[in-house]
């Protein structure tokens, strides 16, 4: 089986990052709701990367925008990294729920990082 | 095309288990030289239709099979999936833990979904995927 | 049994007319001696696959035939309803207006659904019900 | 077309009635959330009486669904009556999603109305 990690990193710059490697589905949405929960307590901005995800399915996404929910509707940031490194089928899936309408969607870690650590008027125009 | 056969495979309904099934098929998909982007589908379809059975099949007490079955076949430009349970049956549940987001996205990557009562209990859940 | 004929409706895509294609195909449940609690499902089924053609099917933007087509038919103890319309495809949607309790309820009722994309475009949506 | 009807009453005893007549779904929605907001707005509890509806989908389950979690969050009572009257559909669409296990469902408006009035414990031992 592939290798597969959830990490939460907090930045200096007013954000915390939860990193997906690997495939994710409902065998680890516990680990990333909780996760997710450890980044928000953390107060500031949210940016889940997943530029190191080869595998994401709905269950995920569940957990994604309820993050997005809590974390926007405190007046935060939060952002999304979907980039080269993702699997086929992240990118199917967030091209197929149109999940770019709901959430700010970066290629590059630190153009979501920025948006996410100034607010989500920023984070809403990528 | 090389005949890279059929893959059948009976697992307990456990979360745990979802990713085993979708390495299965991909590696049977990977047999039958099946590309990306029809790949990716087809495990998103699958991992779905699993995450349905464990999430809401067995929901109403233990059963003696409380099992995902999953049959996958390829004829000619069709492949065909199939996921059955031997839970309750197909129903709507208000209560439901998801955003209701699975069977929609089965839906739009397959070229034809069909859902219907399992012969004598559950659910099958029978998947097409044109290769064409 | 009597041979009551098929059923072929084609009304713009709006919720005034889900009564209207209700009401026929009421009608043509009647004309094959359709009784409940059988009567009540195809109902049912009928009105929310017409409600997802309403709520889903053409959000963006208007298209030159925003209509819903339904064809009902009976084939010795099968019944089959089906409900086309020429929207964008079938698509999830995380901004959805309803709970997603549509498709489980057509599932749930039905001996088998399938849905699949449309000729030219759109989504087609097959439901069998057995007499038997 | 049958005959088709939405009212609002309010009852002395402490809850708003509203009674469905005929066959309701999307194109009735909009009118029957206008109903259960008027009935709320009233500030006691809600009874909504199906015992003469013909026919319901998912759409007027969506709107009870709604109604039931604002009012009982508010700690007021909610009661629904399907009765002899309702349609098939009626009662087939209660026993296929199990919402009896989620509202307090009655099959005699007086029942209702009592459980209705006296808030949402009472309402809940249907
Ligand atoms: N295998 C199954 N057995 C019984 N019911 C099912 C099954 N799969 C799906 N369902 C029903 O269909 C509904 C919709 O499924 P889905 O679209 O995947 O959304 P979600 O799982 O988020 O609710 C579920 O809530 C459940 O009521
Ligand atoms: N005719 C259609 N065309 C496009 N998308 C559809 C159609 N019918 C259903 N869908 C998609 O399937 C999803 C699930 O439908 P349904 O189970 O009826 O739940 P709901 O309508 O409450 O969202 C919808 O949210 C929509 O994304």
């Amino acid at each position: 089986m592939s290798a597969r990690a959830i990490s939460v990193l907090r930045q200096n710059g007013g954000a915390s990052v939860v990193t997906l490697l690997g495939e994710h589905d409902l065998s680890t949405a516990e680990e990333l709701r909780s996760a997710l929960g450890d980044a928000s307590a953390a107060g500031d901005g949210v940016v889940v990367d997943l530029s190191q995800a080869h595998f994401i399915d709905s269950a995920v996404l569940s957990a994604l925008i309820a993050s997005h929910r809590e974390v926007t509707g405190d007046g935060r940031g939060w952002a999304v990294v979907v980039g080269r490194g993702s699997g086929a089928a992240v990118r199917r899936i967030f091209e197929l729920t149109g999940l770019d309408a709901l959430m700010a969607v970066y290629e590059r870690a630190d153009d979501a990082l920025t948006a996410a650590s100034s607010g989500p008027e920023a984070a809403s125009e990528a | 095309m090389s005949e890279a056969g059929q893959l059948e495979l009976t697992v307990p309904s456990s979360a745990e288990n979802i990713p085993l099934i979708r390495h299965a098929v991909a590696g049977f998909l990977d047999g039958h030289s099946i590309p990306e982007p029809l790949a990716a589908d087809v495990l998103l379809a699958v991992t779905e239709a699993c995450t349905n059975v464990v999430q809401h099949a067995y929901i109403d007490g233990e059963r003696d099979a409380a099992d995902i079955e999953l049959a996958a076949e390829r004829e000619g430009p069709v492949l065909t999936i199939s996921v059955r349970d031997h839970g309750r049956g197909f129903a709507p549940r208000v209560d439901s833990p998801g955003l209701g987001l699975g069977l929609p996205v089965i839906a739009a990557v397959t070229q034809n979904v069909e859902i219907r009562p399992a012969p004598e209990e559950g659910t099958l859940v029978v998947m097409s995927f044109s290769l064409d």
